[in-house]
């Protein structure tokens, strides 16, 4: 088959909406069909990585373990934008998983660099 | 009146709405509890205005997000009963969508 | 106290619908009475039967349709806007000429003039939206 | 009947969303209810009121000529926030009706006074 | 070219189901491909037989089937967004034990692996949403 | 790289995080014509990425919402099908939703 390089875009805060976990479902499959995949946090988007998500008193899904299983799919190419981790009084420490800490100018380097770009 | 918000400070304007009107009561739900975390670019608003609005940040939503033990001094955690007191005790509630 | 409550966004992609629900069984739980609950918007999506969540999720229209029957709630789904989404019951099904209808057990379709009521009769009237 | 002072709180920009169109069907099923029924413009709902939508090339039905016979039911307490149309470049010579302009507080202390609060 | 379009929300209450149907549309006045039109999230609320919109406006849905039979364009709606929201075909009907199908014509149920596919035969994946 | 906007700059950071990226193409749609409107608070910003990025923004987004006679010198106005071309110039693009 072939293999494309493929980002998605992570913009959302989990839970408030679906999209984060829908985005999810997404990668699963895309790393799957063996694609070199890759995902970027901006914005909100860095917060679906924050630690310590507890969501039985919103009795929806939690799913801050699966980004644990995502090295099992080989999908190892997380980027998070320093600015929106900064901007929200995070640091890399507070991340459920190791990732790679870009610039948002960096990031946009790699966005270029893709064959498929998908939003959420 | 209560300011109900569940719009993230970070991404929308909602929050700089609400406080636009004046004084009150705000509920921050659901993506709103962000802004009643500390250490972030938003912190200094929210305190700057702890004087005018009395806040609070629904418990359940700070825990799904993993922020429970981050909030701001002066911000009250409800539960959902809470949530319903909050809409008793206030004659009207306006839901900044 | 008399509530009434106002669910704009359909079930499972925004959380306005799990608030609410949330919010519904406190309003109950504290002995206050929920005079309706209207579904406008996407929010009518909430009131069909054909959904088939994942197992180990919450099932959003079941729990809507279980809550109505143990309290005997009025819900009621905006008519125009089911309209617009493809929500039926057995006289919209007939009256637009479709062939099948979706609305769940617990929910009943008519007008606008519900949401206005609510707000007359109700003491406070709660908005959950996007 | 009962009658009670309802605000419509909209914000959001016509056409990106139905959030617009379906609140002007809320005022007039609340006017045909006799209700008090006034309307606040904030933030990008003020867009609302720009005069000269022409929907044609996005195939939406267009609303602009709703607000003029809005007189026809009596809804006549328009108040759109100064702040937001001087933020977004607008005066209230671009709008399509008549409104007040009222600073964001005075909305504010309008909304204090309401019985029902219905926002969009 | 060839062309793949993703479709994130549902009709009437985003812009994004009508720009990307004008963008269809534009890509094949171009004599461009369209391999498939994915449909995920809310998206997969486009593909219901059941609305009835006002008269004096756009049918979404209708306009949707029409485009898929004139240009055999492969319209595919995710099954598990579609299972969460109520989209519901003869085969889904059966395998989840409801007791009606919604699907409108034109409009096929399958995997996500179909949307990862598009984006990997066609030139340009574009997506709308919210 | 095409950068499709489609939310008001007034309410959302998809402007400012499309501008982050560094240089490119933008396109704005639905309310993101918003971006393209002269004399707004947002209109200095655009104006300073003019060299970074080129403008289009939707045509018929821009009359639907009153705003075909406003556009900000130095963006270009396309229709879908210059939608449809700027999409078949550019190898990849992301929707800032």
């Amino acid at each position: 088959m072939t293999t494309k390089k493929f980002m998605m875009v992570n913009r959302k805060a989990p839970y408030g909406t679906i999209y984060a976990w829908e985005a999810l479902e997404v990668v699963l499959i895309a790393a799957a069909f063996e694609q070199d995949v890759s995902l970027a946090f901006l914005d909100d988007g860095v917060y679906q990585l924050k630690k310590g998500q507890q969501t039985k008193g919103i009795e929806i899904k939690g799913f801050e373990k699966t980004w644990g299983a995502l090295e099992d799919y080989d999908v190892t190419q997380l980027y998070v934008a320093r600015e929106s981790l900064e901007e929200r009084g995070l640091s890399a420490e507070d991340l459920t998983v190791p990732v790679e800490v870009l610039s948002r100018a960096d990031i946009g380097k790699l966005m270029e660099e893709q064959d498929v770009l998908l939003s959420f | 009146m209560l300011h109900i918000i569940n719009k993230s400070p970070y991404d929308r304007c909602a929050v700089d709405s609400a406080l636009a009107t004046g004084a009150g009561v705000i509920l921050l739900i659901e993506d709103g509890v962000y802004a009643a975390v500390k250490g972030g670019a938003e912190e200094k608003k929210i305190k700057g205005a702890l004087g005018r609005f009395k806040f609070y940040a629904l418990i359940a939503d700070l825990e799904a997000r993993g922020l429970g033990d981050r909030v701001i001094d002066g911000i009250t955690p409800v539960d959902y009963a809470g949530f319903v007191d909050l809409v008793a005790e206030n004659k009207t509630c306006q839901s900044w969508l | 106290m008399k509530f009434s409550i106002l669910v704009n966004e359909g079930p499972y992609t925004h959380q306005a619908s799990d608030t609410a629900y949330q919010f519904a069984k406190a309003v109950l739980a504290k002995g206050h009475e929920i005079f309706r609950i209207f579904y406008y918007h996407d929010g009518v999506n909430n009131a069909t039967r054909l959904t088939t969540p994942p197992q180990d999720d919450r099932n959003i229209v079941a729990r809507w349709s279980k809550l109505a029957e143990e309290h005997k709630l009025d819900m009621v789904v905006c008519v125009a806007a089911a309209q617009r989404r493809g929500i039926v019951d057995e006289g919209e099904m007939k009256r637009n000429g479709k062939d099948a209808t979706n609305l769940a057990p617990g929910f009943r379709i008519s007008g606008l003039g519900q949401l206005i009521e609510a707000g007359i009769q109700s003491d406070r009237l709660v908005v959950f939206g996007d």
